[in-house]
């Protein structure tokens, strides 16, 4: 049997809603509908109640959430595209990121991203906000790169105290494969290394993890071994994966889908070069999208956003320092 | 049917204990927001002060019908000082909260008006107007899951606040969620310096109601009893599943945005219009005129209130700052996910 | 004053034009919309395709009112195509776009309903709901400040739009700016695949307009002659000085939310209630029942206007798509001030 | 004649208005009333119909401030305080910021918004959000550290074509005096030293480049003379500037008053070691505030924001490398 990206977080739902009753989605389109990607597909009819409609209101979604959150429940959002939860931003970073350290109770809950570029999805149907929400205190934010963590951090997202923004890669829904769901993964906040190697460490998540190994791949031509470490999680940082592959390497690329203003990859530098500089033999290379919105036409779009292409240049250019 | 003489007047105490008991909180709300005004002003309170002056009868009456114990719950805002005591919040949560006190529900991290206790069913607002309706909305829907289907909420918000996005987005939230809620809407005819014409254009904001589908009602929010009669009648109605009831209260604000601004922009004519009276005055007199209550009584009724007041003040005063060396510097409840503070 | 017979004659024959106008429009974008429909299907149109069928007489009748010459401002949404066309979009800004030629007005940056040209008085919509009415409130202003008040605007939503914060603050500030807006809410009874009462609980949508303070119609957005009526009648107050006028459509979506979905979730019964019509058929059916064309005529113009999209399709085929390394990468129009891709 | 921060910045307002007829303010309580900093005090009676009161809705009045500036206005928007365009930031990084790339048509428009600490002021008064803006491309994001730039860069955002956000610190407001407004300044995306030194540079904006100078004052003490440079704008970054400098000193401090993950110290840092690697002798450093909303009570504020102490230590560390 062989499982999508997109199946694993919907059999990662239908789990925690069979096992948990404090479980509810909440989002547009979710219930009958299963959702624009149908990642709650028949859910609603399988948990009758509780796979709600919701209107387009992404503000009140995400604050109906907080309150059934603060209540005891365990709601997990689906916003339909991760660029409209631009309109849930105040809820989100000032509501329920700051709910616990003000008030002491917790607020558990799960907003679910639909993230990252795909062909022809234009400026607004594209978005990684990974590095929006962690710039602010109090969220903790998924980034799951591979079949397996979709399930296995979904799941893990659940049983959080926290509010988990929950970044999956709609790109990864139908391209991604595997064999069958896992029992256990690594801890929330671990990275894990994707491709052991030698010259070179690339640190990165969600999608471009598979062009960053598809990048290693073609250096292996070049008779170079790319370690390739998968953050997992962008907020916590795994900083002590990241250094001891450094540590092995010398060389770091960071490579990231999103904007190039910050985030996670500035983030993964400076922590590197605070805490490992002695470790470096060359300086740290980033590799983000362009500073434009991003783009419709795909032949704009394959440039806009690092490719496997992209990233090999970016590191014979980093192994030739 | 015919009601007998005793039956009457049974529910004549009854109104009339219960506009005594919402009396008591307006009075103690206003001790209590006055003393907290002189610890402003003597430079005693860090930050800012925002008192409900005017609003009293009006913040008082949806308190006293949501219950706590009951498991209702409840969303005041900047002016709430009365509905909060008639709710239940304890004098000391608000003088411990105003003063830094690290024992208030907030330990020092937040202050003022952004107190609450969401495990009692009070939410602690933040700042931005109308976002603790979805919130109010999201409670009631975990109560309707677990069948706990006899509470309420209520949720208060200004005229400016009407204007504010998530305002909309919730009430229609709660509309077609057919939410036990009571949005009480206080028009007091300013947000900040901003005159009620620069904020909405429909005659009065009940006019809403029609538009979201839910029950309204528009009433003189500085008479006291209409206040009881029309939340005791809208918790009546969210109770027995009619869904949200909007109740709109006209009043005027009867002090500065907060104790920083002396409101020169509101003129005084304002206050000798319809509406622009004090709801406390207007009760007292009230209570003298029906003899509910004496000078004497009325007086000693004061120095009870100022007592508790100055108590709770004392108390909190006598208490520790916060310390920033005893912080836990947490923002998540997961301890073992928190970040150190990178770079360093 | 009694009308002469020729000056009522005048008046039909002006109603009759117009309809007629208004008809070719409608069926314009239903053939250039059907033919997007098949490219997609071939899949030589990347992204979605989202079309407005059945709304053809709702968007064209608002489209119409609206002259760019005159400086009105449009903002369509999804379903807008024929009011594009009335109100002065080529075919070909919407071929090309949707087939990414570098010559289109978004130049391959930004696709399908995203085109607009803003200094035509035609918004570019984002795809976030409700947030374009804000902006034609602001070009409205900023043609106040210059004196130019004769513009109007017009701008579009959908039943689930509505739910939206953005679209509450915008309907608000353009009711208490008074500003010369029509709100045209195509209630087709989906958002998506989401029924309008899990989007609201009122029974007609108009019903907010008192609540904003603005006029409102209600009417069968299925009907032409309505359509054109109505929207005549509220340009006409717009331009007048009565402010905001909210007009509601009834009718209902007659497609996918795009062409991806095949919208099995609406029942087929639906199309048989009241509103549920095929705006195009009925007018067809009037016309040709009016005699105001003949099935010959009726098939000429069909084919006429099959001939203009097919043309445009070709021509925007045959244009180039963008090219990356010609692309300037510059998000801002003060180029000196763009930063390089840092880090590489 | 002495002026303050704040009165500049309403100095500024007053002369845009007066040889601008395109420019209008916009904002909660800023005609009759002045504003709530009193920005705009007396502009209203002196500009009549040009300084407007907005409703609460700061989706709308930012999206009401876009469409003027497509129609070729140069509106002056003033949140109440920074947290609250919160709620703008759909139609502000969406909205106005893709505008021109989108359409060719530009979008000048600014957003004025009174960032930062101050005692008492709790975590929806006092935060800092240059780095949010700064991320989504096609804004330009400035941070004026005197009482001259507040002044003069606020007149050249009225006169750029593109939007601009405008940080403004309510802790310089009263503070910062200057002896009169300056005819020119500075380019605008050019740094400034604001205090020349050789053993250690520090990169920061805004009210913590104050911060900084005091700290580097302390360590003159220590025989140390610390280059404090103040970037004046978060977007674009002048990294020529600062790689100048830390050529000269060879150790990089970044300080700011934002939450930690991400943000300006991050980006800074990475690029001056992706593009100055061998200048440095030191790792560099961060200092920002801590990851947590930031606190009502002045004793943990001040501990959660760095200050001159803290800076201080943190360049003593430095050195110490
Ligand atoms: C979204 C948002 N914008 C701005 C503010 C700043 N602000 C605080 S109170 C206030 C006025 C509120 O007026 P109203 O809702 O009528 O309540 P009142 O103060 O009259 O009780 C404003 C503008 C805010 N708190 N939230
Ligand atoms: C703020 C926001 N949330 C979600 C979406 C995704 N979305 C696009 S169209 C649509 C349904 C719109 O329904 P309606 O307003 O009724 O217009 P219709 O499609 O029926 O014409 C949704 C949910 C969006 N565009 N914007
Ligand atoms: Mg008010
Ligand atoms: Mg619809």
């Amino acid at each position: 049997m062989s499982i999508t990206y997109l199946e694993a977080i919907r059999a990662a739902q239908a789990k925690a809603l069979a096992e948990d009753e404090r479980v509810f989605i909440y989002g547009q389109d979710v219930a009958a509908f299963g959702g624009a990607f149908k990642a709650t597909k028949t859910l609603s009819k399988e948990f009758p109640g509780r796979v709600i409609d919701a209107p387009i209101s992404e503000d009140a979604i995400a604050g109906l959430a907080i309150g059934a959150a603060i209540e005891g429940m365990r709601p997990i959002v689906e916003m339909q595209f991760a660029d409209f939860s631009s309109i849930a931003f105040n809820q989100i970073v000032n509501q329920a990121a700051t709910q616990y350290w003000r008030t002491g109770v917790s607020c558990p809950l799960i907003i679910r991203l639909p993230s990252g570029g795909t062909d022809g999805s234009g400026p607004f149907h594209s978005q990684s906000m990974e590095s929006l929400y962690s710039h602010y205190p109090g969220l903790i934010v998924m980034t799951p790169a591979t079949v397996e963590d979709a399930y296995g951090m979904l799941l893990e997202a659940v049983a959080i105290e926290d509010p988990v923004i929950f970044c999956e890669h709609k790109f990864l829904y139908y391209h991604l494969k595997a064999e069958g769901l896992p029992d256990s993964i690594l801890p929330v906040g671990k990275a894990r290394i994707a491709r052991a190697g030698r010259h070179a460490t690339v640190v990165t998540c969600s999608a471009m993890v598979h062009e960053s190994l598809r990048a290693a791949q073609e250096l292996v031509n070049d008779g170079y071994e790319i370690e390739v470490v998968d953050l997992r999680t962008a907020k916590p940082i795994d900083t002590d994966t990241v250094l001891a592959s450094v540590a092995r390497t010398g060389r770091l690329l960071c490579v990231g889908e999103a904007f190039p203003w910050g985030g996670l990859t500035a983030e993964v530098v400076s922590r590197v070069v605070s805490e490992g500089f002695h470790l470096l033999d060359a300086p740290p290379k980033r590799l983000n999208a362009k500073d434009t919105p991003i783009p419709y036409h795909p032949n704009l779009w394959r440039v806009h956003r690092p490719t496997s292409q992209s990233i090999a240049a970016a590191l014979r250019d980093l192994l030739s320092l | 049917m015919a009601e007998t003489a005793s039956q009457l007047s049974d529910a004549k105490l009854t109104a009339r204990q219960r506009y005594l008991d919402a009396f008591r909180w307006m009075l103690l709300a206003r001790i209590l927001e006055e003393k907290l005004a002189r610890l402003y002003r003597a430079g005693m309170i860090v930050g800012g002060v925002y008192i409900g002056r005017g609003q009293e009868a009006f913040s008082a009456a949806l308190g006293m019908q949501l219950n706590r114990q009951e498991g209702d719950v409840y969303a005041p805002l900047i002016r709430d000082q009365a509905g909060r005591l008639a709710f239940g919040e304890a004098i000391l949560d608000a003088t411990r909260t105003y003063l830094g006190s690290v024992k208030g529900p907030m330990r020092g991290r937040d202050g003022n008006i952004h107190r609450g206790r969401p495990k009692q069913g009070l939410i602690a607002m933040i700042s931005h107007l109308g976002t603790a309706i979805s919130v109010a909305n999201g409670m009631l829907v975990a109560k309707r899951f677990r069948g706990e289907t006899q509470s309420i909420g209520g949720v208060c918000i200004g005229d400016g606040g009407t204007s504010a996005g998530a305002f909309h987005e919730a009430v229609n939230q709660a509309a077609v969620e057919k939410l036990p809620l009571i949005i009480a809407v206080a028009d007091n005819q300013f947000a900040y310096s901003t005159p009620r014409d620069r904020q909405f254009a429909c005659k009065d904001l009940v006019d809403r109601a029609i538009g979201y589908g839910i029950e309204g009602y528009s009433i003189d929010g500085t008479d006291l009893n209409a206040c009881l009669e029309t939340f005791a009648k809208a918790a009546q109605r969210a109770r027995s599943g009619h869904g949200p009831q909007m109740v709109v209260g006209h009043l005027l604000r009867l002090s500065g945005h907060g104790e920083h601004d002396d409101a020169s922009y509101i003129a005084p004519e304002l206050k000798n219009q319809q509406y622009g009276g004090d709801c406390l005055e207007i009760s007292t007199a009230h209570i003298l005129g029906q003899e509910w209550m004496d000078e004497t009584e009325m007086e000693a009724l004061k120095a009870e209130l100022q007592e508790q007041v100055d108590e709770a003040v004392a108390t909190a005063q006598k208490e520790p700052a916060p310390d920033p060396f005893q912080e836990s510097w947490h923002a998540l409840a997961t301890k073992h996910l928190t970040e150190g503070t990178p770079g360093i």
